[in-house]
């Protein structure tokens, strides 16, 4: 574990100046008047956001990952060894947060970026879905066309094994991006970075995400007086966000009232979505965890666990919309907007777009709330989990000229001060997860206090999904037999059976050594929490 | 067996009247030729007597019975199209048997009756030969038998023998009329060419302008043209018709035609023209009725046409031109040379020059 | 020809019920087009088939000039896609039927290029997603990815076996009499094909080349698998208009749409006339 | 000198054409030929090659270096044992035995109403062939609102039922492949019609109206006359609509996905999806030779099946 040492090591380096930078941010905090006085920037600041209120949390000094980074561009620049600009492409949904002023005065991310250090951030949008798939074509046609891919974390595994993206050890090394600083950084620090940034011990990627998939309900029916007589007569407890899947159940089917357009439960149900749902009702089958391998690479699935999640998620489309099967998040926020939802798991943003006053075609703002993901309890109590999917993580392509300034063009994109500016930014999809996120005053202001704290509660509850080789393979195999199961064609038995079968298969051509590894890399990452019932 | 009788028959297509009031009864058993130029209405009054068109107005009668509102097929009429439509994707089999088959005839008749066809029409060695490759003159039998196989009652025609060559047609003509001598059916027969008209109609309907202009056997169409468009379109060449004046000299009258000369009118004539003296006529007489003997009229000579038997002579004088057609065994006139005529009396012929009709001869 | 009224009344009862049916999923086309963002924005929820109030919003939402860009950041407007499309197809166009006018004529005349028949046919019969690997590779190689030429060369390639098919029937058809008669006047074979064949081939050309125009005009995979932002054409933009906000942007998705329609409507009014007579594939030579 | 004037043309006409003909004939096919080399060669020799191998983009070698993961004919071995696959193959059979006949009967039978003049025929005429315009990308988008439970396909059920109608359609594997039929009959009906109307208007006056006067009844006409009559043609428009729906994709892709499960996922959708998702490239090659070698032979039947229909 030569990585392993290395990182502890970094810790160690970079936890100490992430006090220093702290001590600075917090005071200049309380003095904004002051801050605004000379060139926008606070005292021993050399860089960051100017022109609005607060700005001053976003701003930085010498010694920080975003000064650290801006210092050794602006080195690189006066070499010489600098290009004119770098491309970097990414989803068309996020391409606003860094284009677009926020808030008002501000600049943009973007020309905040060219401002300091001269060079052009251009930026291609890719369309939502099709993000992996541009990105392998780029590298396995040499097309060149990016400097930096945007894909989702998933695929970092094979993105790597595929050599088309640039291990940042070295990078890292040097620049020191300090991304497990406690309090500031990522939630479980060295572990939450290894989980989101790294594939087989080394760093591959810089995350720009946090799709933790978070549960949210609308207060307005859990609190009408009515509905939780109504509920409390019939089920003999209070109404109130479900603990545990039985709760989520029998609540989900209490308020699915299809004919009044209200569905009881919107989580997808639909083609590479759908299994993130099933995940979270697998995954609590044991605790603290009901893993998909063993240690050994042997699958998980095919059990008596496997069978009964399997049938508990085909049971629950009951309480979903009858369209559930074709359903995509677009579908479902479309749906929720509208009112036609009672519950659902989605991306952590959901509040922020549809809790908005700017949005006119929400008729739920006002009116939602968050909770904690459903558990299982078991004898040393209760475990409830959510799932990381999805979630765009930035990568350096090997094609790139300028792989080091590229990594240092995330470096401060990722780190925390900028990272919370751009995320409490409502024009795009890259979502908190970093400890400054969640508790900066902006990000919560846009993601709403009551949403925030329950992000970073599930955080702390959330399994990565499949982020080896051939993690699209077997999320596919596994898809392909859920929907299978949900469609009524093959009973939860055949499903696990069939997945499994199909994963044996994957395996043998991903490389079994290889998987094990991974397997076991992506084991640390799991939570081991567990709840008191 | 069927007696047509068109009655006020007309069809208007918008403004255009394709055919304008039409009467004309066809005997039972009568080989009737409609003939005039293209666009004259012979074809619409034969689509009418089919039922492909519907008329604007009058009646159709089949031995009486109005057949307007009798759908074509039901009318029992055989129709051969000038291209004759011959089912090219069958065989000659096929296409023979095919009425039959549409009728429901039993197999058996069929087989007999398409034999009997082939053979008479010759065609058994051929009679699974698919119909695509056969040649233009084979076509046109199919097309007849094809029709006739049926046994119709009214047979209608439309120019079968404009697409056949010029030997071939001689031959086809004497086969269709006797074809009609054996089925005994009422015919149709449209066509431009007066030659088919006149050597195997009974009784032609000269058309033009879609108005029927005359109806009789083919002599009396040649000899008694009801007007000068029949005058000129009977007849290779056609009647000359020349402007003259009526003059009356004691009891005779004759016509001059100024510049020309005169012509004495014959005793029938001369009475049904008595009361018009001095009034403008058009003199018509038929070419080969000129005699290159006596006096009467003269002209210079123009063309001089040897055609074998016969030699035609363009005659010219001030702009009027007239032909004549004389034995070949009759030194023809020297051309570039005036020439002097006569015309016999009984060979003359009067119209208005107003409406074109012909004066009619009148008994005394 | 005479029909009874019963057969007229049945005439009209089948194709006006026929053309409702289809005019269905077209109207609702135009009507999401000119929906308000409230009227379309749930799925399957509350829709209501005519626009309750009527907006252009959605078109002025496409084109970047709309007053709800909250509900999404518009990076691209859709002016360049609608240009990328019309150029790339029409430009597509142009190459399948300059190549193949050229090789029908060459064979339908001159015996020349018999392999091309069955080569066409195979292209035309294999699924593009089978090749596109390899064609990735190689349009990458020459620089062609996200590229207007790279777009057009491989829509005049897969459209190319219509081209010659149609206009091999074309010529097939025409009587040679009069280009016979233009030889034997002096003319060389190339004047003659370039002054006398090709413009009485007018007709013919229209309307084939308005059907490979509607077949690169309509394409969505080939330039979802060989565009990336400059050149992405319509249906490939379409895929980036939908939101956190609202989910799909079915109105604004409807507009682009109901744009998207235009060019082949026009083209096909323009030559409506040939449109029938040119689909018959010389299929009725007798 | 008169008289080698006069004669010179002479040789040229009956010589030099043939030959200039000849060149000139070359020169035209060779853009085509060149076309079609550039568009074959380089693909098929690739596919062969990596079909070979294990090769993925994931394994961090370019496809030149392909050699060192060779398999032999593994690819093949499992593309024979590859139910998804057959599946996807047999699936695209079926909506083409579903959809052509459909449309082809559809077709004819608008053509039949529409082929002789009647009051509105222009206007019906231009409607019915909208669909054909409207880009297959939109019109996905379109049908997938068309068939939520809760949409307008349901509204129009609804009228004829008592109760209102709420069928997934995209949520039930049987339905989800009747909905994209569905899809691809309104979209592509239109050409079929426009294409046999071409036809059956070409088909030769009097010759109907020969058969009428043979006393034969309309279905005796349009069975032995007009259809027989329109044989190539016909035969022209379903290989048209065979050869396109064999690659149906984007309609169905964009209503769907191929979804629910493998429900309504063609040739065209898992190849899509092995090469996107997968990334299993060699495994791709594999397939696209697998159907290029069917492909070829079917297409070397039909085109002697057409040259022996067309030389009669």
């Amino acid at each position: 574990m030569p990585n392993l040492s290395k990182l502890s090591r970094r810790s160690f380096l970079t936890s100490t100046s992430g006090a220093a930078a702290l001590a600075v941010a917090t005071p200049l905090y309380l003095r904004p008047d002051r801050a605004r006085a000379a060139s926008g920037l606070a005292d021993g600041m050399i860089g960051g956001p100017t022109g609005f209120d607060g700005a001053e949390r976003y701003q930085y000094g010498p010694d920080t990952p975003e000064g650290r980074a801006i210092d050794a561009v602006r080195a690189m620049k006066d070499a010489g060894s600098a290009p004119e600009r770098i491309v970097l492409g990414l989803s068309d949904g996020s391409i606003g947060q860094i284009t677009q002023p926020f808030p008002a005065g501000a600049p943009s991310i973007k020309e905040l970026w060219e401002q300091e250090t001269g060079i052009t951030l251009d930026i291609v949008g890719v369309p939502n879905g099709q993000e992996f798939t541009k990105v392998m074509q780029d590298i396995s046609t040499k097309g060149g066309g990016f400097d930096i891919y945007a894909v989702e974390w998933n695929r970092l595994g094979d993105l790597a094994e595929s050599g088309g993206i640039v291990n940042l050890d070295e990078y890292v090394e040097m620049h020191k991006p300090e991304w497990d600083m406690p309090e500031r950084g990522y939630v479980g620090g060295e572990q939450g970075v290894s989980l989101l940034n790294g594939y087989r011990g080394s760093i591959y990627g810089v995350c720009l995400d946090g799709d933790f998939q978070t549960w949210n309900h609308r207060t307005d029916l859990f609190g009408d007086p009515a509905e939780q007589a109504a509920f409390a007569d019939k089920h003999g407890y209070e109404l109130a966000p479900p603990k545990t899947w039985k709760e989520h159940d029998e609540i989900a089917a209490f308020f699915h009232r299809p004919d009044d357009g209200l569905i009881g439960s919107t989580d997808l149900r639909n083609q590479g979505w759908g299994y993130t749902n099933w995940y979270q009702r697998y995954v609590t089958m044991a605790s603290p965890n009901q893993f998909l391998f063993a240690d050994d690479g042997t699958a998980l699935i095919n059990s008596e666990q496997g069978v009964q999640a399997t049938m508990e998620y085909v049971a629950s489309l009951a309480h979903h919309s009858a369209d559930a099967i074709s359903w995509g998040w677009p579908e479902q926020y479309g749906n929720f907007a509208t009112g036609g939802a009672a519950m659902t798991c989605a991306f952590s943003n959901l509040p922020k777009f549809l809790d908005n006053s700017g949005n006119d075609g929400s008729t739920v703002t006002g009116k939602i709330g968050s909770h904690l993901p459903p558990g299982r309890d078991h004898a040393d109590g209760r475990v409830s989990r959510t799932v990381l999917w999805f979630n765009l993580s930035a990568s350096v392509s090997t094609q790139s000229e300028h792989p080091e300034l590229c990594y240092l063009f995330l470096q401060w994109l990722g780190s925390s001060r900028i990272y919370s500016w751009m995320t409490a930014n409502p024009g795009g999809f890259f979502d908190p997860f970093q400890l400054a996120n969640f508790s900066d005053p902006l990000v919560r202001q846009t993601y709403h206090d009551y949403h925030m704290d329950i992000v970073r509660e599930s955080v702390r509850r959330t399994v990565p999904t499949i982020n080896y080789p051939g993690a699209t393979a077997f999320h596919n195999a596994l898809d392909e037999n859920l929907t299978a199961a949900l469609t009524g064609s093959m009973s939860a038995e055949d499903a696990m059976a069939n997945t499994e079968r199909q994963w044996k298969r994957i395996a043998r051509r991903v490389g079994e050594d290889k998987l094990v590894e991974a397997i076991r890399a992506n084991k640390a990452a799991w939570p081991d929490l567990v709840d008191p019932v | 067996m069927s007696e047509i009788a068109l009655e006020n028959l007309g069809k208007t297509f918008g403004d255009f009247t394709a055919l304008a009031d039409m009467n004309l009864t066809i005997a039972n058993g009568e080989f009737m030729a409609l003939l005039g130029p293209s666009g004259c209405g012979k074809s619409t009054t034969m689509n009418i007597i089919a039922g492909m068109l519907r008329p604007s107005h009058g009646a159709i009668r089949f031995n009486g019975q109005d057949v307007v509102d009798v759908p074509m097929a039901k009318r029992g009429v055989g129709f051969v199209f000038q291209n004759y439509a011959i089912f090219t994707h069958m065989s000659v089999r096929e296409n023979l048997a095919y009425g039959l088959r549409a009728q429901g005839a039993p197999g058996a008749e069929i087989t007999k009756r398409v034999k009997a066809f082939a053979e008479l029409l010759q065609l058994e060695t051929m009679l699974d030969r698919p119909a695509a490759g056969l040649s233009v003159n084979i076509l046109q039998r199919l097309a007849i038998g094809r029709s006739a196989i049926l046994k119709p009652a009214i047979f209608l025609l439309d120019e079968p023998l404009s697409n056949v060559d010029a030997a071939f047609r001689a031959v086809m003509r004497s086969e269709l009329k006797s074809l009609q001598g054996q089925f005994g059916q009422t015919m149709v027969y449209v066509t431009h060419d007066q030659l088919e008209a006149m050597t195997m109609a009974d009784r032609i309907a000269v058309m033009d302008h879609g108005k029927l202009l005359q109806v009789g056997t083919p002599l009396d169409i040649y000899n008694n043209p009801a007007d000068t468009f029949v005058a000129r379109f009977i007849g290779a060449p056609g009647m000359n018709i020349l402007d003259g004046r009526l003059i009356q000299k004691d009891d005779a009258v004759s016509v001059e035609v100024p510049g020309i000369g005169s012509v004495d009118l014959p005793p029938a004539l001369q009475f049904a023209a008595r009361d018009l003296n001095g009034s403008d006529v058009q003199i018509g007489f038929r070419p080969e009725q000129v005699s290159a003997t006596g006096s009467g009229l003269t002209m210079r000579v123009g063309l001089v046409e040897r055609i074998g038997a016969r030699t035609i002579v363009h005659l010219e004088h001030e702009g009027i031109a007239a032909k004549a057609v004389l034995p070949a065994d009759v030194a023809p006139p020297v051309a570039r040379k005036d020439w002097t005529f006569t015309v016999p009396e009984d060979g003359v012929r009067l119209f208005d020059p107003v409406t074109g009709q012909a004066l009619k001869a009148r008994a005394h | 020809m005479q029909r009874a009224i019963p057969f007229e009344i049945f005439r009209y009862v089948v194709i006006l019920s026929l053309v409702a049916i289809s005019l269905v999923p077209t109207l609702w086309m135009i009507s999401m087009a000119f929906k308000p963002i409230a009227e379309w924005s749930a799925a399957g929820a509350d829709l209501t088939w005519w626009p309750r109030n009527p907006t252009l919003d959605n078109f002025r939402f496409i084109f970047g000039q709309s007053s709800t860009d909250l509900i999404v950041a518009l990076e691209r407007t859709a002016g360049r896609p609608i240009f990328a499309s019309l150029l790339t197809a029409t430009f597509g166009t142009l190459i399948a039927m300059t190549a193949g006018t050229a090789a029908a004529y060459g064979l339908s005349r001159f015996g020349q290029g018999g392999n091309l028949p069955l080569a066409l046919i195979q292209l035309r019969l294999f699924p593009p997603m089978a090749v596109m690997i390899p064609v990735m590779i190689m349009w990458s190689f020459l620089g062609l990815i996200d590229n207007w030429f790279g777009l057009s060369l491989i829509y005049g390639i897969v459209t190319l076996p219509f081209a010659f098919w149609l206009m091999k029937t074309f010529f097939d058809d025409m009587p040679r009499e009069i280009e016979d008669a233009a030889l034997v006047e002096g003319c060389t074979r190339w004047r003659v094909f370039v002054r006398i064949t090709l413009p009485m081939m007018r007709p013919a050309l229209a309307s084939s080349a308005l059907f490979v125009f509607i077949l690169n005009w309509s394409d969505y995979l080939i330039a979802l698998l060989l565009t990336t932002r400059d050149w992405a054409t319509i249906p490939v933009y379409m895929a980036s208009l939908s939101s956190s906000m609202t989910g799909q942007l079915y109105g604004a998705k409807a507009a682009l749409g109901v744009i998207a329609a235009v060019p082949p409507i026009i083209m096909g009014i323009a030559i409506q006339k040939h449109l029938v007579r040119g689909l018959t594939f010389g299929a009725l030579k007798e | 000198m008169t008289k080698v004037s006069t004669i010179e043309p002479v040789a040229e006409l009956t010589d030099a054409p043939v030959k200039t003909g000849a060149r000139l004939g070359l020169w035209l096919t060779l853009p085509a030929q060149l076309l079609v080399l550039f568009i074959a060669l380089f693909p098929i020799l690739m596919q062969v090659y990596i079909s070979l191998t294990d090769w993925s983009p994931l394994d961090g070698i370019p496809w030149w270096r392909a050699h060192e993961l060779w398999t032999g004919l593994l690819n093949y071995a499992d593309l024979m044992a590859d139910s998804r696959f057959w599946g996807a193959l047999w699936r695209t059979f079926f909506v083409m035995a579903v959809c052509v006949p459909v449309q082809f009967l559809l077709g004819l039978g608008l053509a039949v109403l529409f082929v002789d003049d009647f009051r509105g025929k222009r206007v019906l005429y231009s409607t019915l062939l909208v669909p054909m315009m409207v880009v297959p990308a939109v019109a996905g988008y379109m049908f997938f609102m068309l068939f939520q439970s809760g949409g307008p396909v349901n509204d129009l059920l609804s009228l004829f039922t008592s109760d209102p109608v709420r069928i997934a359609w995209l949520s039930d594997p049987d339905l989800a492949l009747i909905a994209v039929m569905l899809a691809d009959i309104w979209q592509w009906t239109p050409l079929m019609f426009l294409i046999l109307l071409a036809g059956m208007i070409s088909v030769p006056q009097d010759q109907q109206m020969a058969a009428i006067l043979l006393g034969a009844s309309w279905w005796r006409r349009f069975f032995t006359i007009v259809l027989p009559r329109m044989k190539s043609i016909i035969i022209i428009a379903l290989a048209i609509r065979v050869i396109e729906i064999f690659k149906i994709f984007d309609t169905l892709f964009i209503m769907t996905g191929g979804g629910p499960g493998v429900a309504t996922e063609t040739i065209s959708v898992y190849i899509y999806k092995v090469t996107q998702q997968e990334l299993i490239w060699s495994y791709v090659a594999a397939i696209a030779l697998a159907i290029l070698i069917v492909l070829s032979v079917v297409s070397v039947f039909a085109i002697k099946r057409m040259q022996r229909g067309q030389g009669t």
